[in-house]
This record gives C-alpha cells, structure tokens and sequence, in this order.
C-alpha cells in the first residue's frame, strides 16, 4: 500500500469507523443540524445538548465513506465539554489540518487526519459532521454542505 | 467475447499510468474515452473548416454547413431515424430530456399522468417532478421489483398505471446504476394505446448496442456523444417529425427565425427551430466520426463484447465475501453496481484508484433507487470496447485487497 | 497599429488557400479561428485526462475536474468577476440569454416593462419578446439614431424610458451589425438608478477589449468562447452572485440537485444550481486556454489592433462608388458593414470568395434594424488579431471588381 | 474572373437583374404568395391573375441577390400563359437545371441558370421564386421557403 493511502487511513480513523463514538440519535438534544455531500450522497447529522454557550452532549448519524464518518465520531469526543468558540476554535485547527496535512503543535488524535491533503476530493468529507456541528451551534436551519462552490 | 485487433492502440490516453500502474479504465458509464479518429476530427475542423454554420456564403462557412448537416445525416442513419430534421443537436441527454419535458410543463393540466419509473437518472427524474409541478400534472412511477432491483420495472403493474390520462412516460433504455436493460419496444407499444407520448432516455444504450427508433417505436429518445466515444458538449434529441413540426420553439435567438420585426418572430421548421444561437459544430461533427467508429467496430459485436464482459465481472465479483451485487443475474448492460456491507464505496473507488482502477462510487444520480433499496451508495465498474478480461482480474483483485484492509 | 510577431503562425487554418487565393478571413465577427494553443489543449485533454467531472474520485476524474473548476477560475479572472461562482458555463450568448430571459418570463407581470434596444442581435431579442408575451410585461426599445445609424442609442430619451416599470434592461455591448460600441458603465449605472436589473450581450466584446464586470456593473453579462478563440458549443453567463442565489434553476437533472426524492428535489446553490447534466468540459478548458492566449497578446493592444483595421477598412472604403456605410464615423468596434445600391450583399460575398476573401452578407440576425434602414442585408467586415492592413487592401480591391462587374 | 463565375453570373441572369421583367404588384391579381430565405433574407412576392387553370398575368416583387431576383424575373416570363401542370413541369426541368448543371434539349432561357449548381449555397436563392409562383397556383396561405431543411 502506497504511503498516501496509509496516511490516509491511519489507525485512528480506521478504529473509529469501525467502532463510532456517540453514534445515534441524542433524545435529549436541544440542537440539531443536518450535513450533505451531495455528489457522494454523504450525509450527517448532529445532535447537540447545548448548556448555555457549552456543549453538554452531543451524537451524530448518517452514512458515508470512513473519513466522513471517523471524522464525525472523533469530532464528538472532541467536542464535548466545549463552547462555541471553542468548538469553532478546534474546527479552524481541523481544517488547517486536513487542507495543509500540517500537524498542529499539542498532540491530538485530530493529527490523524493529516492525510487528506493529499486527497483533495476527500476534504469535503472529512470536514462534513464539523460543519453539520457548527450549524447546530448557530442554530442554523438550513443543511450543511461541504460542497458549496468556493469551500 | 468479440474482441479487435489493437483496438487499444485506438485511445491515446489509455496508455499512460496511473499512481504507477497501467491505467484500467471501467467509469464508462459516466463518459466514455475518445478515439484517435474522433480527436483528429476535431483537430482538423479546427485547422481547415471552421466558420459559423448556416447565414455563411463563403468557401469556410460552406463547408463547416456541410460537415455540420452532414454529421446531422450521419447520425440519422445510425438510429435509423426517417429524415435527419429528427435529429436536434442538444449539450446532451439532459437538456435533450429538459427540452421535451418543459414543452410538456405548457401543455398538460392537473388530472393528466407522467409516467416514469423508480430506476430514472435524476436527468430524466427530476425535469418530469418540474413539469408536474408547472402543470399541475401527476407524477407516477413504474416500480422496480426484487430487494436487489433484480426483477426490474413491474410490467404486470403497467396496465394499471397505463391510463389514458397518462400523457407522456418517460423511461430509461439501460440503467446506468442497475445494468437492467428495458423492453423499450414493448413499452413503447404499450404506452401508444393509450395515447401517451414516449421518451426514452439512451444514454446508456446509444453506441452500447445497435438501435433502431423506428424498429423501438418511441417518439422521442436522448443521449449524449461524450458517452458514446463522442466529444464532450454535444448530444441529440430525437423527435418524430409530426411531433416535431407541432411542438413550439424552446429557446429563441439567431438561426431559429424565419421573420422578425420588433413586434415579433416566426419559426424555421424543425431542426433548425431547436437549435438557436450557434451549435456545438466541431461538436457535431466529432459525434459523427464517433458514430462511423462505432459502426466500423459493428454495434451488435460491441453489444456482445460489453455483455459478456459484465457477465463475466458479476461472476468473479459474486465471489467476494459479503458482496451486494444489484440489478438482473441474467443479461445486462455493460455494467456492475455493486455493495459490500462494511466498506463504503469511495473508499473502495480510493484503493482502487491506487492500483490504477477507475470506478464510480456514489448513488450514481439515482437517489430515490438507492434509498428504495436501503443503499446510500454503490460502486460501479462499467465496460466499453476497449476493456479487456484481463482488466476484470485487475478489479476483483483490487476488491480483495481493499476488504483486506477493512474487513481483514 | 499594433501587431505581434509572426502572430498567424498560431493559427493553423489561416494557411491554406481558397479558390487559389490565399485565404482572408474576415468573417470574425460570426467566428473567430482557434489559436494552435486551444487546438492542444483540447487534444490533450481527451488525450491525457478525459472523464466526468463532480463525481468521481479516481485520478483522471480528479485532474478533469480541476481542469474545468480551474477553467471557470481563469473565466472569473479574466472578466475581473468577484468570485468563480458567479460564472455559469452555456453553449453560447444565446443560451445564456434564454436562461435569464425565461427566469423573467416566471417573475414579470403585466404593467412591468422590459427595455431592449433597436440595435439587438435577435438571441438578445426574441428571447425577450418570448418572455414579454409569457409574463404580459410589455416590451420597449431605446431608438438607433441616423439614417445609416450612426447616431448610436438614444440616450437622450432613456430617461423617459427607464420608469420604474422597467424590471430589465437588456443591451448589447457592441453591434454585431453596425459596430456601434455602446457606453454599457453608463447604461448601467442609469438602469441601476430605476432598480432595473441589466444584461449586456457582450457576444461582440470580450476577447476583443479589456472588460471589468464589477467595474461596468451589470447583473448579467453573456458571452460565446467561440468568437474569442474558444473552442464551440461553449460560453458564459455571469451573474452577480446575489442574484444567482435567489434564482430558480433552469434546466434540471444530475449534477445540479442536492437531494432527490420521487417526490421533489432541493438544489445546489451557483453555479453548479444552473449546469443541469455533463458539461462540455473540454470546451470549458479550452475557452480558459483562449483566456491566456488573448491575455498574453493583451486585450488593450487587440482592442487598438481591431479598432485600428476597421478605421482603416471604413476609410478606404468609403472611397467605393455610391457605398452606404452603417454605424459610428468616428470610434467603432472592429466592424465594418455596408451597401451597395445595385448590387446584393450576396454577389458580393460569392464574388469575395472568389478572391479568398470570407465575408459574410446578410441581415447579420437584426432583421427589424435592417428594415428601419431600409435595407435588406449589408456585406460586413469584421476583424481579428490576426488581420492586417494589407488584408484590408485585398477586400477594397476585390470590392472594386465586383462593382465593375455588376455596374460597370 | 473564374470560369466558375461567369458560369453562374451569364448574361441572361446579368440582364435580369438589372432589368427585372414584370417587376411590382399586379393590380388584377386574384393570386399571390411571398417566399422567403431567413437565412438570407431573400424575400418573393409572387402575383397571379388565374384565368382558370391557365396563368394570365403574373408579375413578382421582393429583394435579393442577382440569382434570386434573375430568377424571379425569367420565371414570370416563362410561366405566362401556361397551366399548374405545365408550371409545375417548367419548374422540374428548372430545379434540374440548378442541382445538376444539365441543360434541357430544347434551347431555353432557363439553361442560364446552370451554373447554380457549383454554388450550392445559391440553389435556394435559385428556386425561392418558383416556390412562391408554385404556392400562389396552389392557392397556399402559408408563406414558401426554400429553406426547410430537407429541400
Ligand atoms: C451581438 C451578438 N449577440 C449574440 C450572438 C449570438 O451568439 P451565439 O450564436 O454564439 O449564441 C452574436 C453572434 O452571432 C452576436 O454577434
Ligand atoms: C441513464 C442516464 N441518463 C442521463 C444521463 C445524463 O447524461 P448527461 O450528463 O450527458 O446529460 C446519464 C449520464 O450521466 C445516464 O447514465
């Protein structure tokens, strides 16, 4: 297998697409926010128990290939416990991650995405529950897509 | 299996490499590669022809007319159309399909029908769900039977569905995403007792196998030359002439009028009156060549070729463990769709990727299909003339290794 | 004059010769030739990286992808577009007007007024008196002024014109016909002032002159590749984004919708809302080839080129007996149209050919002007990049000829 | 000037056009039909004082190219006096004439139109005045082109 590929899929990604963290709906959730790609038909959705400005739970559904729904499962356990801003801080770090394959400073499992940089087509899906996230944090009705024209 | 001799030789772009392996083609489903004769057409309108069509009387504008005209007559006899102002140069099947079914979006009324069926392309889905809701018209769907879509469209049901309030049924030839091939004649037949119009999408089945619409029947059909070894951005709606001559102008502008003052405008007869604004002509004029291509190789030798190389591909992928395999066991088009449980299908179309193998992942513009048969997507190898056995050994291999990798 | 060295080596089909005369191609204005470049590019597209674009995530899927994303990029820049997304790929200036044009033809009501001018091609015509008569909006024009027109627009009645009734006001950026260059930054700004929404016809503008959308400030702006050294069956629409993302689609089917039930469908936001079905990616690619071609010979130094060889052409042959020279006297495109008493703009174009001169006679599709001239048809003109001063000698001279012939 | 050319602009077609015969309305006219060639803008209107089956008076109006109003001309002294059916056997031998090249045995003027045939272009601005003359005989309303696209 060549080194892009197993970049790619690295441990941590395989084991959470095998084993998804907080997978399923969230019957307490007081947010949620929906997720398309549409040309690859991924979708995600996410549930959010927001406590104040801080997220107190969260889950996620949906289907789609192992780097949409790893980055969604590893996204919850990222998430939780924080705020807005914070939240909003991690994605920015995330996707600096996934569109450079610089990996950021602290260790953290996110590192694990590195990889997709040298997949471009594949940015949308790794990116596709954090966006669906962000929604659900601003309230947002309207579906997420990671396929809008200049993302 | 037919096969001919260095027909590879035929396709530049085959022979190159892709992430260090030879390149094995099998997206053909969604545009099909291009011969030396069809790139040379081009390249020599280009160096030798090129002039605006039609208003020219210059020696250029002369013979870009004739070639344009010429590709037009070309592609008549390959369907076997009864003149060639049934042809109408479209983008492609979906503006072909748009076309016809805005003029029906003017003209039905609430109580007429729209038929189609639960195995439509969205190009030939979502344009009938525009023109019902324009018209007020219901929408009505032939189902496809079997938990694997292997019992194709429900033909007992279609009596049924077959009212004389149904206007116009709209169907595929062959399934892009299921490789079932449709009794088009059959459904043709069908549909004109009662009155209603046919369309038939033919984007997988012109250049796929000899056709003959007259033979079939239909009224309107539509494809696209960039699947058929043609170039991209040029495509045709057929109409049968009497519907043609009744049916309004869709758009307007230049090459389309007869007289225009600034009241108004008449209409040139068709072709011409489909076609405003300057056509695709080197467009064309490949399509044309592509058509010649096809015929040299014989249309019911390259129909052989591809069936029994996706028998063949169904075959060997059976063998996989914990593999979905969609659409007829029997006979079917040039393709494979196919699912396995724990492995989604971009990451199947990725590792294969890597070892050279290009395939579509995805729901294959069939959302509503794949939700029916509780899939969000599958992978689909698809066959032309220039794929080989060998390169079915190459995607099974592929498959093995990267359910491997997943699965262990 | 400015001129670039050994600039007719790029354009292969220039070589040749035409009933034994060295070929002059004066035809421009309906098409342009293609430079050696675009030629290559097309060839080594569908040599190297051909397949479907949007779906697919194998190698060559990925690179024709970004070839074609990259060409609409390149498009944006090269109109001075403030975001790729707002350029939409068509097959032409016309089928960029229809869209727009029937998007009006579903919002307008009677009593709403569409502006036009006396000056249109009929693609920037019938498209709007199809849609003044779906909707009851009453269509107007601004007058030409001048018994041969070279008065321009009326600008002095606009005011008077542009009510806030006016919903839309369509107007060609320069006449295919008379050369007219219209002030389009003016026009704008007016239209803009009465909340009018504006579409130029820039069909005879961009790949001749340095043109900033954001700096004219039109809504819609519609263009050919084909008369700027683009490949056919390619052009663009560009709209302002806010626009785009309140307007419906046109056409409907795969690549377009973002989720499809048998019910109904949700769309994808511009550009991609309004490219319905496979795209004529080639065509895209090499119209953002023509891009670079046009900018490297720098569209400042075509414009004063082109503008120069019509002058010149207007001047000398203004000396011809009893010829009627339409349009400006003064600055005009790179255009020149006339008539001849006695003789038919057609023996002059046969007698043309003869000497390998390609005009083009006719109504040039303004059939209304014609008539408001009192005319028929006119013999045009028009220049490129790769014309010259002694082109311009050889058609004064074969005009000579036939006057001789036909008056004596 | 090729041969080609003074083939297709003989002497006959040259007089003709300079001074068309039955030029304008025909005020006794109970016939008239008009032609058109959009692409050109040819236009023929064709006059017709019908005497029974037998063409009495015909004259023809409209613009166009040498070719066409030469032709136009020639025709109305070619078709007076003679019935639908010998108009119809003129305008047979004529359209030969023109898409072929071959001139009739019987020495006629309609021969000047042979050289049409190298110019394939001009065989409808050849023919657009028959096709007028032709309707109007029919008593057709709908206005002839030699445009359609099978012509
Ligand atoms: C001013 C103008 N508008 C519109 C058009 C139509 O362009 P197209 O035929 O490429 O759609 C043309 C060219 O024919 C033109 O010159
Ligand atoms: C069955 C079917 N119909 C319609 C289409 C649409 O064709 P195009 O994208 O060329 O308009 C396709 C191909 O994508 C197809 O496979």
């Amino acid at each position: 297998m060549s080194a892009d590929l197993t970049e790619l899929y690295q441990q941590v990604i395989l084991d959470h697409n095998r084993r998804p963290r907080n997978r399923g709906k969230l019957p307490t959730a007081n947010r949620v926010a929906h997720g398309d790609n549409p040309s690859c038909g991924d979708q995600c959705s996410v549930y959010l128990r927001l406590d104040g400005d801080r997220i107190a739970e969260i889950s996620f559904d949906g289907s789609g290939c192992a780097i949409s729904q790893a980055s969604a499962s590893l996204m919850t356990t990222q998430l939780k416990g924080k705020t807005s801003a914070q939240a909003q801080a991690l994605y920015d770090q995330f996707h600096e991650i996934v569109t450079t394959g610089k990996e950021p400073e602290e260790i953290s499992d996110i590192a694990a995405f590195a990889g997709v940089h040298t997949f471009p087509a594949r940015i949308k899906c790794a990116t596709l529950g954090w966006h669906a996230a962000l929604n659900a944090l601003k309230g947002d009705a309207v579906p997420a897509t990671t396929e809008s024209h200049t993302d | 299996m037919p096969t001919w001799n260095n027909i590879r030789a035929d396709f530049p772009i085959l022979h190159q490499q892709v992430n260090g392996k030879p390149l094995v083609y099998l997206d053909n489903g969604a545009t099909s590669q291009k011969p030396r004769a069809v790139i040379d057409a081009l390249v020599h309108y280009y160096e030798r022809d090129n002039s605006n069509v039609h208003r020219g009387l210059h020696a250029l504008s002369m013979r870009a007319t004739d070639a344009y005209e010429g590709a037009r007559t070309r592609i008549a006899t390959f369907l076997h159309a009864a003149d060639p102002a049934e042809i109408i140069f479209t983008r492609g099947t979906t503006e072909s399909i748009n076309i016809v079914a805005r003029s029906f979006a003017t003209r039905l009324k609430a109580g007429d029908v729209i038929l189609t069926t639960e195995m439509e392309h969205h190009s030939n889905l979502v344009p009938w769900q525009q023109a019902a809701k324009a018209s007020g018209a219901t929408l009505r769907y032939v189902s496809v039977l079997g938990a694997n879509a292997e019992g194709g469209l429900d033909l007992a049901a279609l009596d049924q569905l077959l009212t004389p309030q149904v206007k116009v049924f709209a169907f595929t030839h062959i399934s892009n995403t299921l490789g079932t091939i449709n009794p088009v004649a059959e459904l043709c037949r069908r549909a004109r007792a009662v009155g209603a119009i046919t369309v038939i999408d033919a984007a997988q089945s012109v250049g796929h196998a000899p056709l003959d619409v007259q033979a079939i029947g239909c009224d309107y059909l539509a494809f696209s030359g960039h699947k058929m070894c043609g170039p991209t951005g040029i495509g045709v709606l057929y109409g049968r002439r009497a519907l043609l001559e009744k049916l309004a102008p869709d758009e307007t502008g230049g090459g389309m009028v007869v007289n225009v003052t600034y009241e108004g405008a008449t209409w040139k007869p068709a072709p011409e009156r489909f076609e405003a604004g300057t056509p695709n002509v080197a467009g064309a004029i490949g399509l044309g060549v592509a058509c010649d291509y096809l015929d040299a190789l014989d249309r019911a030798a390259i129909e052989r070729h591809d069936h029994a190389l996706a028998r063949l591909a169904y075959e060997k992928l059976s063998t996989l463990p914990g593999i979905r395999l969609l659409g007829p066991t029997g006979e079917r088009g040039g393709l494979v769709s196919f699912a396995f449980p724990d492995v989604h299908a971009h990451d199947v179309v990725t590792f294969a990727d890597e070892d050279g193998v290009a395939l579509r992942g995805g729901h294959h513009c069939n959302q509503p299909l794949m939700r029916k048969l509780g899939l969000t997507s599958t992978t689909r190898a698809s066959f032309y003339v220039y794929n080989t056995a060998e390169e079915i050994d190459v995607l099974v291999a592929s498959m093995r290794r990267t359910l491997k990798f997943f699965v262990g």
